[in-house]
């Protein structure tokens, strides 16, 4: 195979050394896939995996400042890297991009992020959405909630019935980043696209400031009211475990989720529900994984980032990857029939593009992101008045 | 001493005999009895760990953390030391074994050395000035290694050793060497001067001192320091990750790719697995270097 | 005479030369990297290190930042309870395995092992131990205390100590293993002499030995001070800073600033300010002991 | 006041016996020495005293009492080591003081002792310095004086005056007699000193190899060792010995000397001929110009009072002690007596007194 | 051979000065004794001869050469710790052959000496133990050992023989005394023995509180004390004192004692009457029946060779040594005469000797 590849290839390949961080099991395999793909278009993959999105990023950045920068580097599809490409540290994709019409397939708010001064110099691979609501079909059974709820207030209303009958209304990970997950899920499903969007793209202070983001919040520390006493400090899947086992009726978490329901043999629609928004237009958060190649002159190595641009953004790839990731595939021009249902309600919404929209690091730099996710994250686990998380936030975002 | 109180203490002493006095009086119950529940605090996280590492995953989302596996399974071992993923690869964390010994053998020796040397010199030779290096040194052993990583790469990378072995070698010694020269400065204050002006009369040099009496006179501290050094090593991920190198990447790297995650699936009871399993080169060293710890090693040096 | 003194030079040289090493790292890696930091703290750099100065801004940043004065007040309390738990069981476990006691090698890695473990996955067990609900609390009230509690963890007010129990589990084998060394260092006539004075054990410790091994106190005082201070591994694994900010401490905000957040600047104002403090305790010292040296 | 018994001791020290089979009882209130060379296990015997170290057989009495197995701080003893063991980290004053702080003794009474014990030992203007900054000698008092304020019933001294100058061991040797008899306790002391050894002793011990050569007060030691190898060990310079023939008139016969020893009293007041080793202190051999033996002057050692005289007589070699400054030249040729009532005989097979 | 010159010598220990303004010259070849009292600098001074201390004036100059700064191994010096600073990890045989082997002896040389050295030492079947397996005895012998096997130029010997029993002492200074001769190399040596001072020493050097008091010969030391101080601390028991006047017909007159001195050689060959102390040797003094003077008898000290005995003469107390092995009571009133010959006259207020 590779000697029959190597025939097609016009130069000898240059071994492609990739740093990312798909670990886990089902990651790995969605990596290797990608990584098989790229072996079969002539490509030689080089895999340095570093679990923890941080540390992954920090390795790639010293390793460019140190002379030695790998072929290309997973960062996700935000503003991470945006320093990277105004100190010149990046290659662009630009003649894969205008190629493949890269402009036509993909998500605006993703275009946004890797297309800087017109030039592309990130390949998104996957939009995951952090902002499901997932639901433990026998708590909900055993609540006597019969309905999928369809409103906030109808929502809220599941939690106290969930509560009377012992279960735990919802299952949370007391980690700052998963509860800025359920911010973001208040923001989208109270707040709404227009709030969101004066809000975290605008930093508008008056947003902030308004009745409507106080209303956000309240929501927010409403959902907190139904959380379980041992919630601190607990990973996500822990919190996943309790819906398997019945003993949480709701978690806010991404679609990465389903792969602890599979590990656990339950199946989409039958042992739990999946709910993308509360409302038919509730937006849908995107979020993603995407690689950066760090500059480099060397022709070879320019063709095997190329290369790699082009494989990752490959049709067949981005169906297979995503369904082993579960994410749902970038591009919007492909067959999603056979994914689960809820890859497919996602891959639905996301035809609509009124309803597409970034997370919150897509607008905000990592900085005043970590300043938002640190108010937060204290208002949830305090008492502190609202008024003073608005305050608190709109000086965060200021300057 | 009245006749009297002779008599009480005779029958006092009388029945004594060599094993009551060794090994049972309360005072030896009450050393056990701390040891053994000190022992039980510490080992109950490992015994968790155990557990943990033997039961399923369906199990351990059952939530109840000191139960007895219902159903005993070794397959997480050999998952961890064969079959774990750590990337598009899933071969475990056996990987970065070699790498791992390659980097700890030096980078365990020669921070001790260079730190023995330290210490030598700012005890018995105090040439000038050392004082103060040794006083910045420490000031700096409370920066955080992180922040030192971004400078380090580029000294390392315009001297041509970054994501080398010996690069990485270097690092550590560097970041080791506050400690390691505390160590043993603040050992070698201990042994008496004399020990010392003795080898200067007969005609040893700076070298000859420093191998051939105060090496030898260091074995307790040379344990500790192998102890934590080795340990400080084998554990190391984030040097490891930055300045090692893609071939040289440590066995800490596939530990922690396997543990950790932010978004995939987690495996507890691999992950229970493959720490212990990586933890094995240390724990050997801490079990056989008993012998090393041992009493009066300036005993009968010098009088008064 | 000549010659003397040419040899005589050439010896004194030596100790210069040995200490190199040591001249470069500190001055080069420590000197060199606090200088660094302390540039970037005044420069408004994010990912990468920039040139463009704000003077003071980022600490004027730093001290308006309610995490980092939290995460200040934590590093405090942990680094007093921490250090002082940490010796005094260090202590303790180095006297009573120094009793000639039986299965003293199996004591001593017992006591060790938490040292050689990944804290990635101890930490996660010491989080479950003490989560209510499945740990500690649990099995106590399993065992027929129905009405016990220990949720230290998810209290805002109590959880530092967590961290404190679980790095003092992991540290405690460490300090045994020092002072056990040192302690092994005492001449045994001083034994004989105490024992002879009819002077009770204890006080042996407390008023010959301790004094006897007052340079590995101090060795363990300083070591234990610098993974106090930079304290970050733990709390990431045990409760990632929480509940909320609860649990913040320092180093950790340094490492959330230095790459996930991509603000260095900020990042090296927080780790010169670490800085302060230890300098200001040890100046004093060095300066006290090198005048003494000279007298 | 305490006696000390030991039966039957044995001590081994990594597997080396160095002391088998000794039997030792020393009377209450007694100033015994102990004397031997070097390395003989003096030091061993007095740690196993005070039950520093184990003993591996036998049983050690004190005061009546089996304390074999007791505490060492239940002996009531009150030792100087031989290597010091100062407390580094304490003053003077402290090492002293400690014990006696420990066991509540009130605070005047504490400096009073204190101050007695300084002032005996010329430490008063050292009180506060530690053990690093004083001298040997130095050391070696503040050693002396933390046994000493204990006041214990039995006092063990391993050789406690070995580094002090001439005057002040006299003075302090006078000054421990003085408190033995104010104590009245028991004292054990190892010196290699003779002057000590006769001037305090009750009673002398002579160790050799772990194993007791003679007990006795200190002339009968000095005047009838009971062989060879204490009266070889004691005196300086050494007893002579000098080979020879004893023949049925008791008339003792060598190369170059020919006398009649019809006084001497023998051990087991039988009678003996044949092969003999004739022990002659040098104070009991004069050199006088009418005296029967003739030999000449190999060396001559001035010792400040007195001179000791080396002769050759024949292959002999004869140490003699002149209290006169007289002058010797080497090679001159001198007569001698021998003082015959203090001599001793020696079978030289067995070593045994006859 | 290799001469040493301390010239205005001043060494401070921790803000204290120990030896101040000191100036000594050992010649090449010399066999130097230095006593003094305990803590009066001794110790201090060898190790500022080694270098193993800086001076803080002055200098020290070895074979000719100005060593002042130099390295103690340069000096090319052996020496004992009066606390024998042996190396604990090293045996015996190591502790001995670390100065050879670093200097690069051959190994038969190195053996050689070893075995030599060994055997004098008595040494031999401890040569592969540590000195923690050793007796304090051993210990101070193999210290000497260390020392001995370097052959160096300059020998310093602290105490070297202080904890070794009298027999092996006598032999130990002896074979010393032989090492000297063969070797030619100048030794200065502590020690607190008089008999090993006045055997050994070429000159003695008395010190006291960091000054040198006298250098001379032994004779001229013990028989002409400088002053009060030199007179008392030599010899044992220590010179009798009396205090009287001198008229001006050199009649010495005190209360119970009146004699011509009429032959004394005054130190300025001039003339004095007034108050004057009078030094008189114990042995200068004889219990006689025709002696000129009464006393009575307040103490006996038998010494086997020899007994001292104290008489109380008015408020004096006068100590004499008596060599017959004749009785005395107690209380029992006794005629002695001095020995004018020997006698030294001091100066009550400088002390001086006249
Ligand atoms: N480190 C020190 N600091 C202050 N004084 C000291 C120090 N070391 C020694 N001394 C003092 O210096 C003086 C001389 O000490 P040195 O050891 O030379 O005496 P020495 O003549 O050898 O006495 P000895 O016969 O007792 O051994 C002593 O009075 C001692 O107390
Ligand atoms: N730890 C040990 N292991 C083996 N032998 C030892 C040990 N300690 C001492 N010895 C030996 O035991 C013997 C007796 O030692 P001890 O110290 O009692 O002698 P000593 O009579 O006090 O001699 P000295 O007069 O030299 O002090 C010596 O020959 C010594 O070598
Ligand atoms: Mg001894
Ligand atoms: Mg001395």
């Amino acid at each position: 195979q590779n000697s029959a590849a190597r025939a097609v290839k016009p130069i000898p390949a240059e071994k492609a050394e990739i740093i990312h961080w798909w670990t886990s099991n089902s990651e790995s395999a969605a990596a290797k896939l990608i990584a098989e793909n790229y072996r079969k278009a002539g490509g030689i993959w080089v895999d340095t995996a570093i679990a923890g999105a941080d540390q992954a990023r920090a390795v790639a950045i010293n390793r460019i400042v140190g002379s030695n920068p790998p072929t290309a580097a997973q960062f996700n599809t935000t503003k991470q890297f945006l320093d990277l490409v105004e100190q010149g540290m990046l290659n662009n994709v630009d003649d894969v991009a205008k190629a493949e019409g890269w402009e036509k397939i993909l998500p605006e708010p993703v275009l946004n992020v890797i297309r800087i001064n017109g030039h592309y110099y990130a390949v998104p691979v996957n939009i995951h959405m952090q902002t499901w609501f997932w639901y433990s079909k026998a708590a909900f059974k055993k609540a006597g909630i019969a309905k999928e709820p369809a409103s906030m207030d109808e929502m809220f209303a599941a939690m106290d019935k969930l509560k009377a009958v012992g279960i735990i209304p919802l299952a949370h990970g007391g980690q700052a980043w998963q509860e800025t997950i359920v911010f973001q899920a208040m923001l989208t499903n109270v707040g709404g696209k227009d709030l969101y969007l004066s809000v975290i793209r605008d930093r508008d202070q008056k947003a902030i400031n308004s009745e409507a983001f106080k209303k956000v919040l309240l929501a927010f520390k409403r959902m907190q009211s139904y959380i379980d006493p041992g919630s601190p400090g607990r990973n996500w899947n822990d919190a996943t475990a309790l819906l398997i086992s019945g003993k949480a009726g709701v978690q806010i978490m991404g679609d990465w989720v389903k792969g602890e329901f599979a590990a656990a043999k339950q199946v989409a629609g039958k042992d739990f529900g999946c709910i993308a928004g509360l409302t038919p237009n509730s937006p849908y958060l995107i979020q993603g994984d995407a690689f950066v190649f760090p500059r480099t002159n060397n022709p070879a190595t320019v063709q095997a980032q190329k290369l790699l641009a082009k494989v990752l953004l490959n049709p067949a790839t981005q169906i297979d990857f995503n369904k082993l990731k579960g994410s749902i595939p970038i591009r919007s021009d492909v067959d999603t029939s056979t994914m689960d249902i809820c890859a497919q309600t996602g891959m639905a919404i996301m035809k609509d593009k009124s309803r597409h929209l970034g997370i919150s690091e897509m607008f905000l730099t990592p900085d005043q992101n970590g300043a938002l996710q640190d108010i937060l994250t204290a208002y949830w686990n305090t008492r502190i008045p609202v008024e003073k998380v608005q305050k608190s936030i709109a000086s965060a975002f200021k300057d | 001493m009245s006749t009297t109180t002779a008599v009480q203490h005779k029958s006092k002493y009388a029945k004594r005999t060599k094993r009551i006095t060794r090994s049972w009086t309360p005072a030896r119950l009450g050393i056990y009895a701390f040891l053994l529940s000190a022992a039980m605090f510490f080992l109950l996280p490992l015994y968790i760990m155990l557990v943990t590492s033997v039961k399923s995953m369906d199990e351990i989302r059952m939530g109840n953390i000191f139960a007895l596996p219902t159903q005993f399974t070794i397959e997480p071992w050999i998952t961890a030391w064969s079959s774990a993923c750590t990337g598009i690869d899933c071969e475990g964390i056996r990987g970065g074994f070699m790498n791992s010994l390659a980097i700890a053998i030096p980078s365990t020796i020669i921070p001790i050395l260079l730190g023995a040397l330290n210490g030598y010199a700012l005890s018995f030779w105090r040439p000038r000035g050392a004082n103060v290096l040794f006083g910045i040194l420490m000031v700096g052993a409370f920066i955080p290694v992180q922040v030192m990583i971004f400078p380090l790469v580029r000294i390392l990378a315009s001297v041509d050793l970054y994501s080398s072995l010996p690069g990485i070698v270097l690092v550590h010694t560097v970041f080791s060497m506050p400690v390691m020269t505390l160590l043993f400065r603040n050992y070698y204050s201990t042994i008496p001067h004399e020990l010392f002006q003795a080898a200067r009369i007969d005609g040893g040099g700076f070298v000859r001192i420093f191998v051939q009496l105060v090496l030898p006179m260091s074995t307790p501290i040379i344990v500790v320091a192998a102890i934590m050094q080795l340990t400080g090593v084998w554990n190391d991920y984030i040097l490891g990750l930055v300045f090692a190198g893609r071939d040289h990447l440590p066995m800490t790297v596939q530990l922690n790719n396997v543990i950790n995650t932010t978004t995939g699936t987690r495996q507890y009871n691999v992950n229970m697995a493959a720490t212990i399993l990586t933890s094995l080169v240390p724990l050997t060293l801490y079990f056989v270097s008993g012998r090393w710890f041992v009493r009066g090693i300036a005993a009968g040096a010098v009088k008064g | 005479m000549r010659k003397h003194l040419s040899q005589h030079l050439f010896r004194r040289f030596v100790p210069f030369a040995a200490i190199l090493p040591m001249a470069m790292v500190t001055l080069v890696a420590y000197l060199g990297a606090t200088l660094w930091s302390i540039r970037v703290s005044f420069s408004n750099s994010r990912t990468m290190p920039t040139d463009t100065f704000v003077g003071f801004a980022q600490y004027v940043k730093l001290f308006d930042n309610d995490r980092w004065l939290l995460s200040i007040e934590n590093i405090a309390v942990y680094t007093v309870l921490f250090i002082l738990i940490s010796m005094i069981l260090g202590f303790l476990l180095a006297v009573f395995i120094d009793q000639k006691v039986m299965a003293e090698g199996a004591l001593r890695t017992i006591f060790l092992y938490p040292y050689a473990m990944s804290f990635v996955a101890t930490g996660l067990i010491w989080q479950w131990m003490l989560t209510p609900g499945i740990g500690i609390e649990y099995a106590v009230r399993q065992m027929g205390f129905p009405d016990f509690t220990f949720d230290w963890i998810i209290d805002q007010d109590k959880v530092i100590y967590t961290i404190v129990i679980a790095t003092v589990w992991q540290t405690a084998g460490l300090v045994m293993a020092l002072l056990l060394a040192a302690l092994r260092g005492i001449d045994e006539e001083i034994w004989k002499a105490a024992r002879l004075d009819g002077i009770p054990v204890w006080r042996v410790y407390v008023s010959i030995v301790i004094p006897m091994l007052a340079p590995a106190i101090a060795t363990v005082f300083l070591l234990l001070s610098t993974t106090a201070i930079k304290l970050f591994d733990s709390v990431v694994a045990m409760t990632q800073g929480g509940p909320g900010t609860a649990s913040e401490v320092p180093a950790k905000f340094i490492m959330d600033h230095l790459f996930g957040r991509a603000n260095i600047a900020l990042a090296s104002a927080g780790a010169v300010m670490l800085l302060v403090p230890v300098i200001v305790i040890l100046a004093p010292y060095v300066y006290a002991r090198s005048r003494r040296k000279q007298a | 006041m305490a006696n000390v018994r030991l039966q039957n001791l044995g001590i081994n020290l990594s597997g080396n016996q160095i002391i088998a089979e000794l039997n030792l009882a020393v009377e209450a209130g007694e100033f015994l020495v102990l004397l031997g060379p070097s390395g003989c296990g003096k030091s061993t015997l007095l740690h196993a005293i005070a039950g520093l170290i184990d003993v591996s057989a036998g049983t050690v009495e004190i005061a009546g009492q089996d304390m074999t197995w007791a505490d060492p701080s239940e002996r009531q003893i009150g030792m100087v080591f031989q290597s010091y063991a100062l407390y580094p980290t304490m003053t003077v004053e402290k090492n002293m003081s400690f014990g006696l702080r420990i066991n509540g003794t009130p605070k005047a009474e504490i400096e009073r002792r204190i101050n007695k014990v300084a002032e005996m030992l010329h430490l008063t203007p050292l009180l506060k310095r530690k053990p690093a900054a004083l001298s040997g000698g130095q050391r070696q008092r503040v050693a002396i004086g933390r046994a000493l304020v204990r006041e214990a019933e039995v006092f063990l001294f391993d050789e406690p005056l070995s580094n002090l100058d001439a005057k002040l061991r006299t003075n302090l040797r006078r000054e421990l007699k003085l408190l033995h008899q104010q104590l009245q306790s028991t004292m054990i002391y190892v010196t290699h000193d003779q002057v000590e050894a006769m001037t305090l002793a009750t009673r002398i011990v002579v160790m050799q190899a772990g194993k007791v050569q003679q007990i006795g007060t200190p002339e009968c030691v000095y005047e009838r060792p009971v062989n060879l190898f204490v009266a070889g060990f004691l005196g300086a310079p050494a007893m002579n010995f000098i080979q020879g023939q004893l023949d049925s008139q008791q008339r003792f016969v060598s190369n170059s000397i020919n006398m009649d020893l019809s006084s001497y009293v023998f051990a087991d007041s039988g009678e003996y001929s044949g092969e003999v080793i004739m022990g002659v202190r040098p104070e009991q051999i004069q050199i006088r110009d009418d005296g029967p033996f003739v030999g000449s002057v190999a060396l001559v050692e001035p010792m400040g009072n007195h001179q000791v005289v080396w002769l050759q007589a024949g292959a002999q070699t004869i140490s003699c002690i002149v209290n006169e400054q007289r002058p010797f030249a080497i090679g001159q040729t001198v007569l001698y007596s021998i003082d015959t009532r203090k001599i001793s005989l020696f079978d030289p097979k067995t070593e045994q007194r006859l």
